[in-house]
């Protein structure tokens, strides 16, 4: 492939157009804009809000969270773990009489098991998140915003994204003013 | 003035990642093996005062171990022989060889010879010669080839687990009580097979709680 | 440490000796450190404020050893030169020597076990008569003594360090003439060839005079004699024979017999092994003014003040129609009854009655005594001849002395090991009158108040390394061999006074060796091993006793001539400590800490009062009381002691020494103040009164208050005949459920399971099972602070309960080891497997995996784990490290340890068993360091899969329980239930 | 709801959660604090941060005292093995319990009020979490060797750890409740520290939020994911919480010690957890509140709903002891009965008194609305709950040692003043670390509060909302 392909890849190629961004002042405007956008056959939709804003998946087809799926496996590997060093410790790798107990045997193993289960549990859970969000990730194109420094803030912004096939900078960004959004810009980067 | 990392940030962050990843992963790696017993404890092999050459007493000369370490059947400790066992054979042999100088030394003045401990357990460990002995375990099995060693180095890392490993099971380790000092000993059959005999004749159980070494 | 040892070949005959020692002694870094490092480490162990400075030094170290652990320290081994093979010596393997010492004339052979020549461990030898291989506290613990670097190391001329070559001129011009004023002072000589140099030296010198002293002795036994048979005259009891014996303020079982013999023969009859034991059992009546150990052992007790006693054996005499014109007073009722049930149990004994008195207890008394067993017709004493003469022994002969010092009719005085300037009454101004003396040579064992003193002071040496002999009071003779070289240079009793009249120095091994060659028929150096190695003199005649009976008549105008004291005021008497007998023993840690049997106090004396008298004068433990009386006068803390004689005071001796080494300096306080030639043993018309000054006493127990059982089914007792109605009734103590565990159990079945079984009845309390575990198994001294702090570390402790009336309370002792349950509770909050299970039954502890969690020791039942709170091995010089055993680690700071059934001594044994190519170890083989000194036999340990072994046996008796069973623990260790003989006719 | 909130008189009643006009009002009134600049930070928070930091400095110190010499120099013996350590951790691991709960147990109820406050408590959490953790550590005789207690793998000696042991069940517990706690802390930060990155005009500070905030830029399908994620955490968290005491509390249900051994007290410790654990929350934010003038965030709505809490958990405690002591009775074992009437009438009777007065009797007064809601009173009786609690870990580790089944062993407890410097030392590292995060971190969840916000403005609609400019 080429060098300007590699550095696309690598994120590091030339700015070119990310999508078309518009605000609104709460959320309610926000939603009622998205809908009506992906009425207008939009696809690729966005949004950015200081605080999550419901109803908004919906509004732009925001597939729901696979995070569950993956997280229980790592339960499952949680308790498995801590009943196997448990068994391997005590059963296998030095056979001590302690106590007169059993070399290995549920009932003790009950605690471990459990804290082992929630610490495996939590760690999925907080990665995974991050990974599915693609994140940590220092720089995104959306960050060339002029107003998306306020959508930690105050403002709820719609996003077009330029990889939408109905995408054309300047009919989307009428689209969306039409539904009511202030500050539209094209964002490049 | 949103932005406050360039676009290359992401991937330079993605490439430090995995660099401290993998770093993490070989300084661990490191460290386990460095402080494998069988790498810290083995080999050991201090200067001693005599060049004493165990290959030339024990092996060429074909001098039995007990000879100078005497006290292994009966004692807990295996006594490095008197000077006076030395002077037995070098009044005549090697009168006046140089390098036994500190020998005849000692012999004149009834000062010890300062020979360096190569073989050492911790305080809290109790080993006991005799009892192994009696039971068949050879020196080979902690000591190594002591007799095609020029200068004796530690062979095996004399740690818990290798002790665990024998208690556990003895019979690669037992052989016949009259052999344990023939180091070049070549069994003429699996000699699994003749320490299980062994074993089974001596009811031999060997100790792995804790008390059986550590009191 | 090891590596400073040149290790030779011990030598039986002894014509070598262990040299390293001594050389290490002499080299200057080894003086350095004795006078300077050691003092630091010392101070701090006694003293809690210094603790914090040193403990930052520890600190110090601390990081140190850290640094040292990173890189391998180059370690040699040292053979010695001389060949080994020869005397097939093998190092790191322990020998036994037979040797012998001498306590206030009781005589008792010794066993002791060394490592690479250093002397570890002592233990009584079994082929001597008075010892069958016990051995007493005090006994056990004098092997830490040798290695104690406080011991006197140089010669001191008035109180100045000087030279040998100095004594030596003075010695040389000494003009001792016709020897008219030449004057030896000694203890109580049982040495024959001390006794035979004596004989020598007075035909030498015609006009000298031997005295001989003990603040502590046997001179009344002897005066009693005199005046019942007019000869003086040994008694000894035959305490195995006795079914009753009456104690008349005698502590046999304790204080006044530092010897386990009495205790050995004593509970024979007290060892119940099986049915017709129960009726062989004896009974045991005590007299006495403080509460003693025979009191608390007694059937039946009857407190009066010391001085009472004389009027009681009176009474007694009387009652039993022993002899007219005795003045009997009418006795109040309590104790009306109390004699008439003893006369009549005494005269149905007849010839298996015993009636003692006590040394304390002046002539009249132990002549009545003698009187009434021979009307009673008791076969259980008999009398012997003194083989070694004692004419001129005992307070008198030091009065006499006295006076002629100060008179200045002494040119010359030799004192023979002992330490008059402290332990002399004083109303005889001692110190005063020694410095008089022209020219007083003092050879003692530190430097004391009378080295101090004296013009010339003499090191001694330590009974571990001198050549000597003793012969029981029987005629029974032992020679004494040293182990190892003075490590001070310290000379012999015998080389002084050889070196003194003779004026040319000789090796006491020759004179000693001289001597007996001489007695010996035969073979004689062959005899002579055969002696060193058994212990025993089999040459040496055993007198045979005399009959005698009593002159009635001179008896009487005896009695009538002794001035029974106006009791008013209070009394006060005078107590050997089980700790420091006379002071000899202060700065002996291990003893220090061994607490005393009956008031628990370590690390000090104090005196003793009934709870009435502390109500009276409004007393708490711990307030300081002045006792005056004439011009004598001392102050010392009250302890309130239930069962002591009201308006009496009881102090031990041996205290509140001035000079002394670091352990010992200043302890306790000094009863010798007030100890007259007039009230040797107990004076009356003392006043006391408090001062208000305060004074913290360490006890091992009722830091909590807990001084009685609290209604729990701990210590079980009952009487023998309730036992034989329903001896159920002890298992029935406490209420054990049908416990099933949720897990399968564990079943011990195969191979050697260990387990152990003590026996309260037999146990008498005495500590010398606690000295024997401290020896064994390395475990440190603390000190009194952190006594205090509830931080002592012995592995094995004697709990003592009260019960009953605060007056006369009855008293039951329990040996405490570890429990070794098999459901242990220690073992399964341990978070690192520190501790586990062997598959013989022991509660294993591995010191190298412990962090220290602590939860272990909350988890136990008995408490009988222990902490190491500090270093407290830290605080010891390297030297005292040279009496460990080699075979017990050392625990270090922050780790659990306990009792382990002495599991080196099994190993070993196993060990042994295997070497010889069997695989059973014989019943008894093992014997754990409490069971093998123990005088009473009273803690039986083996195994008990073995149906047929001791241990198995007594665990099968009915009065056999196990503490705490309700907790589903399984306890190895089990009890004995207490068995008390009292008479019917008092109890109902 | 809605028709409450309209309702003005009602209103008093029940005031909103918020007082807030708008979001960016809202903003500002949090993040004023951590910035600093715009309003400076009072000399008063100075002055006590540079107290509380130099009595850490003290639990420096101890610390190594303790380490170079030995567990003698604090006042633990035989047979008190565990005093003021094990007291002292037991004491903070049970503060730590309120945050995790408020932020999980509320969320998961749907406990909107709880927002204002869950961010402090999981705070308060932590460094409560901290300060427990030193105790097990530094406990051990030898700390050096405290490795021991993880399953490192050995080559060496194939020896681990004891699983039957409570005490591996504390450290996994323990550990896991830290990390969980630190995560679900965190997870909830990131959006806030991204508000902060936006806000700050201090290129340092950007950096630092900015990496602090993962990028976070508030894209609907990460709040998606976000939202699962909060979930999932609560969910595990509530279970966790409780599971920690019940396990702290098997450290003595599982031994035999009379005192000790009492299959109540799983429950009875989870009680008592959250009972101190809320005293404390409710103690920081009164000082919170009134320091950093928070009225509007922290209404008295939230501190009534709190102090219910705090009368609910006391009066479980209660009876608790209650049914300790008709256990005790009941059993008909002496041990037992020993125990509990020498807990109440023996050498301790002042520690056990102290407790019950302070967490059976004073907590009472919260039956009033009046003093539910009276500043002073809350306060006060924030403080004696913890007091009482701390006395009530003592009485129960501490003198069921002193005299336990032989009378022989029984002892006293004297505390040095090692003993009380640790215990002082590790209260000024809570402290210290509380105002390090009151001043450097947003106290209360923005976003969540905004959140809050969003569905009060929903209500009250367009006569609360003043529009706003986007210019």
């Amino acid at each position: 492939m080429t060098l300007d392909e590699l550095k696309d890849k690598i994120g590091i190629g030339e700015d070119k157009v990310y999508a078309a961004m518009g605000a609104f002042d709460n959320p309610d405007d926000l939603v009622e804009a998205g809908r009506k956008i992906r009425e207008m056959g939009y696809t690729k939709l966005d949004a950015m809000s200081p605080f999550p804003v419901h109803g908004i998946d919906d509004a732009i087809g925001v597939p729901p969270s696979k995070l569950g799926w993956i997280v229980i496996w790592f339960s499952a590997m949680g308790a498995a773990t801590a009943l196997l060093l448990i068994w391997y410790v005590g059963a296998i790798s030095y056979r001590l009489v302690i106590g007169g107990k059993p070399f290995f045997d549920f009932s003790y193993s009950i605690p471990v098991t459990f804290e082992l289960t929630v610490l495996f549990t939590a760690f999925a859970t907080f990665l995974g998140m991050w990974a599915i969000n693609g994140l940590p990730r220092l720089y995104h194109p959306s960050f060339n915003y002029s107003q998306s420094h306020r959508a930690s803030d105050d403002l709820f912004i719609l996003v077009v994204e330029a990889n939408d096939p109905k995408f054309n900078p300047q009919q989307t960004a009428e689209h969306l003013r039409s539904v009511g959004a202030g500050d539209v810009e094209v964002v490049e980067g | 003035m949103a932005v406050i990392f360039p676009k290359s940030s992401d991937i330079i962050l993605k490439v430090a990642g995995a660099v401290a990843g993998i770093g993490a992963v070989i300084a661990v790696a490191a460290f386990t093996y460095y402080t494998y017993p069988t790498v810290i404890d083995t080999g050991y092999q201090p200067v001693q005062p005599v060049p004493y050459s165990h290959k030339l007493h024990a092996g060429q000369l074909g001098l039995d171990c007990y000879y100078c370490h005497s006290t292994v059947y009966k004692a807990a400790f295996a006594a490095v022989p008197a000077t006076s066992t030395c002077m037995n054979c070098h009044t005549q042999v090697k009168k006046d060889s140089p390098r036994l100088e500190p020998v005849r030394q000692s012999y004149a003045t009834g000062k010890p010879v300062p020979w360096v401990q190569i073989h050492r357990l911790p305080d809290y460990v109790y080993f006991n010669h005799s009892a192994h002995l009696s039971a068949g375990v050879s020196c080979v099995s902690c000591h190594g080839r002591i007799d095609q060693m020029i200068e004796v180095h530690q062979e095996k890392p004399l740690n818990m687990g290798m002790c665990l490993e024998c208690h556990r099971d003895p019979a690669p380790n037992v052989r016949p009580a009259n052999l344990v000092t023939k180091l070049d000993w070549v069994p003429d059959r699996d000699p699994r097979e003749i320490g299980a005999e062994i074993v089974a004749q001596k009811h031999l159980e060997p100790p792995t709680n804790c008390s059986g070494c550590h009191r | 440490m090891s590596s400073l040892i040149n290790i030779q070949t011990p030598n039986v005959t002894g014509k070598k000796y262990w040299r390293s020692l001594n050389q290490l002694a002499d080299t200057k870094e080894f003086r350095d450190w004795v006078h300077h490092e050691f003092p630091a480490n010392a101070t701090e162990m006694l003293d809690g404020n210094s603790r914090r400075t040193v403990l930052k030094l520890m600190a110090a170290s601390f990081g140190l050893a850290g640094l040292a652990a990173c890189n391998r320290p180059v370690e040699h081994i040292l053979p010695n030169s001389a060949g080994t093979e020869a005397d097939n010596y093998l190092p790191g393997e322990p020998f036994h020597f037979a040797t012998v010492m001498s306590i206030g004339g009781h005589v008792t052979g010794l066993l002791v076990e060394t490592h690479d020549g250093r002397p570890t461990k002592i233990e009584g030898n079994p082929d001597h008569p008075h010892s069958l291989g016990a051995a007493t506290a005090i006994q056990q613990a004098i092997v830490l003594g040798m290695y104690d670097p406080d011991r006197s190391a140089k010669v001191l001329q008035s109180g100045k360090e000087s030279t040998w070559p100095a004594l030596e001129a003075a010695v040389q011009k000494l003009s001792l003439g016709d020897g008219s004023g030449l004057r030896f002072l000694s203890g109580f000589v049982s040495s024959p060839t001390l006794d035979s140099q004596r004989t020598a030296i007075l035909k030498k010198f015609p006009k000298a005079k031997w005295v001989e002293y003990e603040a502590l002795s046997r001179d009344n036994e002897l005066a009693g004699a005199n005046m019942a048979f007019g000869q003086p005259l040994y008694a000894h009891p035959k305490w195995d024979k006795a079914k009753v014996v009456v104690s008349l303020d005698h502590d046999f079982l304790n204080l006044d017999a530092p010897t386990p013999f009495f205790t050995l023969a004593f509970s024979k009859r007290r060892r119940v092994g099986s049915e017709e034991d129960l009726d062989k059992m004896n009974r045991l009546y005590a007299v006495e003014s403080q509460f003693s150990l025979t009191g608390a052992n007694a059937d039946h007790r009857m407190r009066m003040k010391g001085s009472d006693v004389l009027q009681f054996a009176t009474d007694l005499a009387a009652a039993l129609g022993a002899m007219p014109g005795l003045n009997v007073v009418n006795n109040g009722d309590k104790r009306g009854k109390f004699l008439a049930a003893v006369v009549k149990d005494l005269k149905a004994a007849g010839p298996e009655a015993l009636v003692v008195a006590g040394p304390r207890q002046p002539a009249s008394v132990n002549a009545l005594v003698a009187l009434i067993n021979e009307k009673l017709g008791s076969a259980c004493v008999t009398y012997t001849k003194p083989v070694i003469d004692k004419s001129n022994s005992g307070i008198d002969a030091l009065k006499a002395l006295a006076g002629e010092m100060s008179a200045g009719q002494v040119s010359t005085l030799v004192i023979l090991s002992g330490n008059p300037v402290y332990s002399a009454p004083a109303d005889l101004q001692f110190p005063v009158a020694l410095s008089k003396v022209a020219t007083s040579i003092h050879l003692g064992a530190e430097e004391d108040e009378t080295a101090a003193a004296a013009t010339w002071h003499i090191p001694e040496a330590h009974i571990l390394e001198s050549w000597g002999d003793e012969a029981s009071s029987e005629g029974a003779a032992s020679i004494q061999q040293p182990m190892i070289e003075p490590m001070y240079g310290g000379k012999t009793p015998v080389e002084i006074v050889n070196w003194v009249t003779t004026g040319k120095f000789t090796k006491s091994h020759d004179i000693v060796k001289n001597f007996w060659l001489a007695q010996f028929t035969g073979d004689k150096e062959q005899a002579w091993r055969k002696a060193l190695h058994d212990g025993v003199v089999a040459a040496s005649k055993t007198v045979d006793p005399i009959k005698v009976t009593v002159d009635t008549k001179k008896l009487a105008t005896a009695l009538g001539a002794a001035t029974k004291a106006a009791s008013t005021g209070i009394e006060v008497g005078f107590y050997p400590s089980s700790a420091t007998w006379d002071g000899r023993y202060a700065n002996n840690g291990w003893l220090q800490e061994a607490p005393d049997p009956i008031s628990k106090l370590v690390w000090g004396n104090a005196a003793m009062i009934s709870p009435k008298l502390a109500r009276d004068q409004k007393l708490t433990d711990g307030d300081i009381i002045s006792l005056t009386r004439g011009n004598v006068k001392m102050e010392a803390a009250v302890m309130v002691q239930p069962g002591h004689a009201d308006d009496a005071v009881s102090i031990s001796l041996g205290y509140g020494r001035e000079k002394c080494g670091r352990v010992g300096k200043d302890v306790g306080a000094n009863a010798n103040l007030i100890r007259t030639t007039d009230g040797f043993y107990f004076a009356q018309g003392f006043t006391l009164a408090a001062t208000g000054k305060r004074e913290t006493l360490a006890t091992t127990q009722e830091r909590g208050t807990g001084d009685n059982q609290n209604g729990r089914p701990l210590a079980r007792e009952a009487d023998v005949e309730e036992y034989k109605k329903s001896p159920k009734s002890i298992e029935e103590m406490s209420e054990v459920p049908e416990i099933h565990s949720i897990y399968p159990e564990f079943t011990y079945d195969k191979g050697n399971q260990w387990g152990m079984a003590i026996d309260l009845t037999s146990c008498t309390g005495c500590n010398a099972c606690v000295v024997a575990c401290v020896a064994e198994n390395n475990t440190p001294v603390v000190g009194k602070d952190q006594v205090l702090r509830g931080r002592e570390m012995h592995w094995i402790r004697m709990d003592r309960y009260y019960s009953g009336d605060e007056n006369d309370p009855e008293v039951v002792e329990q040996p405490i080891p570890c429990m070794q349950c098999e459901n242990a509770p220690c073992e399964n909050v341990c978070p690192v497997q520190a501790t586990s299970h062997s598959p013989e039954g022991l509660n294993d502890m591995a010191y190298n995996r412990c962090v220290g969690t602590r939860y272990c020791a909350n988890n136990c039942p008995f408490k009988v784990r222990h902490f190491n709170f500090l270093n407290f091995h830290r605080h010891e010089p390297e030297l005292v490290g040279l009496v460990y055993n080699p075979d017990v680690s050392v625990r270090m700071r922050g780790v659990m340890e306990k009792c382990t059934y002495c599991v080196q001594r099994i190993e070993e044994t196993k060990i042994k068993a295997k070497r010889d190519g069997r695989r059973e170890i014989k019943d008894g083989e093992i014997k754990t360091a409490c069971q093998q000194t123990c005088p009473a036999e009273a803690i039986v340990f083996g195994n008990i899969n073995d149906p047929n072994s001791r241990v198995a046996k007594l665990k099968k008796q009915e009065r056999n329980y196990a503490m705490l069973a309700e907790l589903g623990i399984k306890p190895r260790t089990t009890y004995l239930a207490k068995l008390r003989n009292p008479n019917p006719e008092l109890t109902a | 709801m809605s028709a409450v909130l309209q309702d003005p008189q009602l209103m008093e009643v029940n005031p909103p959660l918020v007082r807030s006009e708008d979001y960016h009002d809202l903003t500002e009134q949090i993040s004023v604090i951590v910035e600093g600049d715009v309003v400076k930070t009072p000399l008063k928070y100075w002055i006590t941060l540079a107290v509380t930091a130099s009595v850490t400095g003290i639990l420096g110190l101890m610390l190594a005292y303790l380490v170079s010499t030995g567990i003698g120099v604090w006042g633990n013996n035989r047979p008190i093995g565990w005093a003021w350590d094990i007291t002292n951790f037991v004491f903070w691991i049970g503060i730590g319990h309120a945050g995790t709960l408020i932020s999980a147990i509320l969320f998961l109820f749907r406990q909107k009020w709880r927002t204002s406050i869950n961010r402090s408590a999981e705070a308060m959490t932590l460094f409560a979490v901290m300060c427990a953790g030193i105790f097990p550590l530094f406990h051990t005789g030898r700390p050096w060797r405290a490795y021991w207690l993880f399953p490192i793998p050995n080559t060496d000696l194939n020896l681990w750890q004891n699983f039957r042991s409570p005490l591996i069940w504390d450290v996994f517990a323990v550990s896991t409740y830290f990390t969980v706690s630190l995560l679900f802390w965190f997870t909830g930060l990131v959006p806030d520290l991204a508000t902060l990155r936006d806000r700050t005009a201090s290129k340092l500070k950007q950096y630092i939020f900015g990496a602090l905030s993962l990028g976070w830029r508030g894209s609907a399908r990460h709040w998606r994911n976000y939202e699962k994620a909060y979930l999932i955490l609560a969910a595990i968290s509530t279970p966790l919480v409780l599971s920690v005491h019940s396990i702290v509390s098997f450290d003595f249900a599982t031994s035999v010690i009379p005192g000790w051994h009492t299959t109540i007290f799983p429950p009875y410790f989870v009680a008592g957890a959250i009972f101190s654990g809320f005293a404390c929350v409710m103690t920081l934010l009164l000082i919170a509140r009134w320091t950093l003038n928070l009225q509007n965030l922290i209404t008295m709505k939230h501190l009534e709903n709190m102090n219910k809490i705090i009368l609910v958990t006391g009066s479980v405690v209660s009876y608790a002891y209650a049914t300790e002591f008709f256990i005790a009775w009941y059993s008909g074992n002496i041990y037992e009965r020993f125990t509990f009437l020498n807990r109440a009438f023996g050498p301790y009777w002042w520690a056990a008194w102290s407790m019950y007065t302070c967490n059976l009797l004073i907590p009472q007064l919260f039956w009033f609305k009046s003093m539910r809601n009276n500043l002073w009173v809350m306060f006060i009786i924030s403080i004696t709950t913890n007091i009482g609690m701390w006395f009530e870990r003592f009485v129960i580790i501490a003198t069921s040692l002193t005299r336990d089944f032989l009378p022989s062993s029984w002892g006293y407890f004297h505390p040095t003043y090692v003993d009380m410097l640790t215990f002082a030392g590790t209260i000024g590292l809570f402290l210290t670390l509380f105002l390090l995060f009151a001043r450097f971190l947003p106290m209360i969840a923005i976003s969540e509060v905004k959140g809050v916000l969003a569905v009060q403005k929903h209500t009250f609609k367009d006569e609360e909302v003043v529009a706003h400019d986007l210019r």
